[in-house]
């Protein structure tokens, strides 16, 4: 590694845990942050770590965190000659990589020309199917009913009808049968002219036991390009993914082989360089592969990749956007042993998943050998509505899957955070179920568990008295304690009480 | 002491340096090895078995973790009068969040399922849908208004 | 990874963060803990982590974690199935290794007779040269005088001379020239007789600027054994290590695979299954090496060869002891990376690095990528004077060398010791000297550094003001919060106030 | 507020919600941007630069740690009277720990280098030997006794 200083200065255009682990990278590489904040924000833990913080305006992301012309501005006053996007926010937005260049600062991160190649769907299919990858059959620029009837014919149902503009599930419907089609193209159009002011649909066969297999590519601005293996995203809930884990646990070396080539090929085509992502759609009934979108950022799971290439992708973003060349090629890496990331959410999976908020009581992080945390709390900080739910990534690294699972489980058992539900019992719900054991878990499986009440919680049968003897003396024991001041408030400390619904109950 | 719970009732007295638990007839010894209040920990020993657990307490809720699994307790006596858990007399805030549209006043006719309001928080929409046909009664929520879980938006005339 | 349990419980006869560590092992394993203790240590952490704990005595090391009788009762006790000895205390004694399977209990580490036949500097010098182990040019069983004069000649000067039962530099005499041989060997001679009762001495080539380099190997109770690779642990003060890192900046491939050949021929000269260490003395400029000694233990320092190799040596420690087999060969071993090790001392580098005792107000940990901190602290821990005085353990692992020095001074910055003086500052003087970063510390390289001045203090010029506000700061703004409640007890707060000698003034 | 600090004098006011801070005639600005009880920690403005500085107290002592240096300061009206920190008039404990052996008593008559005691601490062994020739006048510490850093252990006659 040489030790250069690839930059003086860098605005993190972000929050949580991502901005903290931008600013670890930065420290290490000898440069000097600029955090950006809103006024929920004022105290939080990235604003407390960076160098210089800067208040952008009120908590509504639009006044903040999505404000190029404030996050611009900022970058000017604070003397930074980069910034780096994170993820979520403005990252995949080609306008501001755009408006940093023009601003003659250096977006961290692909060109703008990549991301908006990548931002459409129907045009990134398009583009995939000429460089050769593999994409879901389907059509994309239909325009009449009977042209989509013919599609969906030739395809065969059931089929999937979204947004071309499209992005979180908006403008997607599902068609079982020709009779519903006429409907979902009516219900699909209107949404995506709601949501992104732009009707364009396309059509392609839907896949309901699949897997999300994505591939890391990182490239730098002199043609180099490599992928870094897979990550296996399936558990998810609402689209959003709960835990992910590498390598895969269905993929062969040739398969693995055949998709990475795949993904260095996606990114090829669009000239791409710095960190991205490639998102496969997996049929492990036919071993299949298709490729779904490119994330045109650092992605959240980013840090399983890491644990088992051994490069540290921050630092190589940062270095890559200052012109340095990549020193790797694919032959230099291996997947080493298995890693896992659990979200720890602010989330109740009793009540349909919706958002958790408040004060956290405690929060203490699981520690040991093989065990990395990403988070943006400690104990006191506020959990708000405002941004996502996100509060830890909980990352554990092994010999193999079984240890990395086993590991994953004391790890989760020792995370406590009180103050706000989470879905940290959910988790150890999904880890410990069978399915998972073996790898089984497709995209649908959480909602399909749900339904079913497949997931059996995690609980011991002695657990009710233990809690409810414990939360008593803890009355007594800790009275007086600055932590549970507010108990000694109370006239009427121990009756009654009632067990709030919760996701094991 | 003596805890009620649902409708269980937990009794702990002092027997020596130890207490002795009891509830629904199970009667289990109970020593406090250590307690840290810094951290809210503590090493009990319940009927000889080591136990430790995290208890945290804020006005009106306690959280308990013990072996991972993190239990809440709400006290009842501490909520607010009125303010009935369910959905029976209006529609309650499934989450905490901000009211982003309101598209009801007082007296308007509604159909079931018809949108009312629209809340957010963390990133997700929720729309607040009627459950029936109805007239509305009261608006409680305003756009732009945080709102808590569970706290009335809307009633509607019985 | 075999899912079987090896056992069903352990005790661990030992304490501090190497408990802990063994602890995380069995929990990941789940293997139920036993934790032994001494008064001294009744609220300790590892006395907390563990699922039974039994006080063994009074704090004194023979009356608990020294005592063999003590130990196996409570394993008999508690129904344990297994002892895990750590390091140190009763680690690489034979008699307890024996005692321990006598009492049909599994010992977690090598046989009592590979313990004995390594434990004798002498006799382990004569078998390992029969196994063809390159050793310091040197002679055993010397009686007279004028035996040892021609020997010392046929050596050449200078030379050392060594207590055979010997260690931690007792019985150890450095002879620059004939006329000072009479009197360190009847120097050395007393010493041995009054330390270990035995005054049997050996002769060797005294290597000054030598660097101590050691190879972890790893068998199992079926033949197979390998090597893990090197630490390079030269950076030593009174012969205790400070700092370790693997690789080794001085070895080559070639060296490397020789250095590895002969510490896998010498564990094998003894029958060794189990974790141990081969150390040698290397010599830089000949680039030659020779057998020092055995260690029939884990190493402190084992995490950065975890790390740098990817599996976890306790684990395997605890499986092979359960008869299981090995299962990997040499060639699945790769180095990856760069990890360092230093040790966080309560010791005062100013005061000699004498010890330093009291409670500790604060007890932060660094954390981040690539970061690791095996200790046996929190805040409000004592530090008492009867143990040793290591804190904790603050490992890392980057991509290669100059990256892991940099996260190192990041880690190191973080590290928050408040209560007692700790070596902090005096490792992070190391790690920005020229000779460490361009590999040049040999065993003695601390001592004369300290002695010429050689080791600039890391400190910004306006460090003094800065504290000196945050000090009388923290008086106005924590008052009457309960950490600071000290304070507001004080009738003068703030007067005077004299600097207290630290290292770096 | 003043503090006096070995020779110097560090002066802080108020200056509307901020400081100013005065020492050696310079000053400077300085502005609490937020702090944390629990983890003594301070984020400070100090003449428009951001310090992050973790600080702690125990009766006596301050610990001060910003960038990674840490300062400790000793209260010196707080050290116990008569109690010199130099080998002046007897021999003190170079670190705390505890008293293994004792060869002399009072009025035995000793030479420079000789051991008088032996003491151990955090498994290392330091002897406490004569200066200079002497006589001893008392014996503070006793074999198994824990004594403090700097405490004195043993008094010569002048």
């Amino acid at each position: 590694m040489t030790s250069s200083q690839p930059f003086t200065k860098i605005l993190i255009a972000n929050r949580g845990e991502i901005a903290i682990r931008i600013i670890r990278a930065c420290r290490e590489l000898g440069i000097k942050t600029v955090a950006v904040y809103s006024t929920a924000d004022k105290d939080s833990l990235h604003v407390q770590l960076a160098d210089e913080a800067i208040l952008l305006g009120d908590a509504a992301p639009k006044e903040s965190y999505l404000n190029v012309d404030k996050l611009i501005a900022a970058a000017t006053q604070t003397q930074a000659d980069a910034i780096h996007p994170g993820y979520g926010f403005l990252s995949e937005n080609a306008s501001f990589a755009a408006a940093v260049e023009s601003a003659g600062l250096t977006f961290i991160g692909p060109s703008a020309d990549s991301i908006r190649a990548m931002g459409d769907k129907a045009e990134s299919k398009i583009a995939m199917k000429k460089a050769g990858v593999p994409t879901v059959p389907g059509f994309e620029g239909l325009e009449t009913e009977e042209e989509y009837r013919k599609a969906a014919k030739k395809i065969g149902y059931p089929v999937l009808i979204k947004a071309s503009a499209g992005g979180g599930g908006k403008g997607m419907r599902v068609v079982n049968e020709e009779g519903e089609l006429a409907e979902a193209i009516e219900g699909a159009r209107r949404e995506a002219l709601n949501s992104f002011g732009d009707e364009r649909l396309l059509i392609e066969k839907y896949l309901a036991d699949a897997h999300h297999i994505e591939f890391q590519i990182f490239g730098d601005k002199h043609g180099n390009l490599v992928h870094l293996f897979e990550r296996e995203c399936s558990v998810q809930r609402r689209h959003q993914k709960i835990i992910e884990e590498t390598p895969s646990p269905l993929l062969t070396p040739e398969l693995r082989e055949q998709m990475g080539q795949a993904a260095v090929a996606a990114a090829k085509a669009v000239n791409y360089f710095n960190a991205g992502t490639i998102e496969f759609i997996f049929d492990p009934v036919l071993s299949t592969f298709y490729f779904l979108e490119m994330n045109t950022r650092l992605q959240v799971e980013h840090p399983i990749t890491e644990l088992v290439t051994g490069i540290d992708l921050v630092q190589w973003q940062i270095r890559i956007a200052a012109g340095e060349k990549f020193p790797f090629t694919q032959s230099d890496f291996h997947q080493r042993g298995h890693a896992i990331e659990c979200r720890v959410y602010a989330e109740d999976p009793s009540n349909g998943f919706l958002p958790s908020t408040g004060k956290l009581l405690q929060f203490i992080e699981p520690r040991g050998p093989g065990v990395r945390v990403d988070s943006g709390f400690v104990t006191g900080s506020d959990v708000t509505h405002f941004y996502d739910p996100l509060l830890a990534k909980l990352i554990v690294h092994a010999e193999d899957r079984s240890a990395a699972i086993q590991r994953m489980q004391i790890a989760l058992k020792e995370f406590i955070v009180h103050g706000v539900v989470t879905n940290i019992d959910f988790m150890q719900a999904v880890l410990a179920h069978a399915d998972f054991a073996q790898g089984k878990v497709s995209t649908r499986w959480v909602e399909r568990s749900m339904e079913s009440g497949n997931l059996a919680p995690v609980q011991q049968q002695s657990a009710e008295l233990q809690n409810l003897i414990a939360a008593a003396l803890a009355d007594v024991v800790f009275t007086g304690s600055k932590s549970q001041s507010a108990v000694s408030n109370e006239t009427d400390p121990f009756n009654p009480w009632k067990q709030t619904n919760n996701y094991r109950n | 002491m003596k805890i009620t719970f649902d409708t269980q009732t937990l009794e702990i007295n002092p027997s020596g340096d130890n207490y002795v638990a009891s509830m629904d007839g199970q009667t289990v010894s109970v020593q406090v090895l250590r307690a840290d209040a810094t951290r809210g920990r503590m090493d009990l020993l319940i009927d000889g078995k080591k136990v430790t657990a995290y208890v945290s307490s804020d006005m009106a809720k306690r959280w308990v973790t013990i072996d991972g699994q993190t239990m809440m307790l709400t006290k009842t006596s501490g909520a607010k009068k009125g303010v009935r858990h369910d959905h029976a007399g209006g529609l309650i805030a499934p989450m905490p969040g901000q009211v982003r549209s309101v598209s009801v006043s007082a007296g308007d006719v509604v159909k079931k399922g018809q949108t009312l309001m629209t809340m957010e928080a963390m990133k997700m929409e929720i729309r607040i849908q009627a459950l029936k046909d109805g007239k509305v009664k009261t608006v409680h929520a305003a756009q732009g208004q945080t709102v808590e879980r569970e706290q009335i938006l809307i009633e509607m005339e019985e």
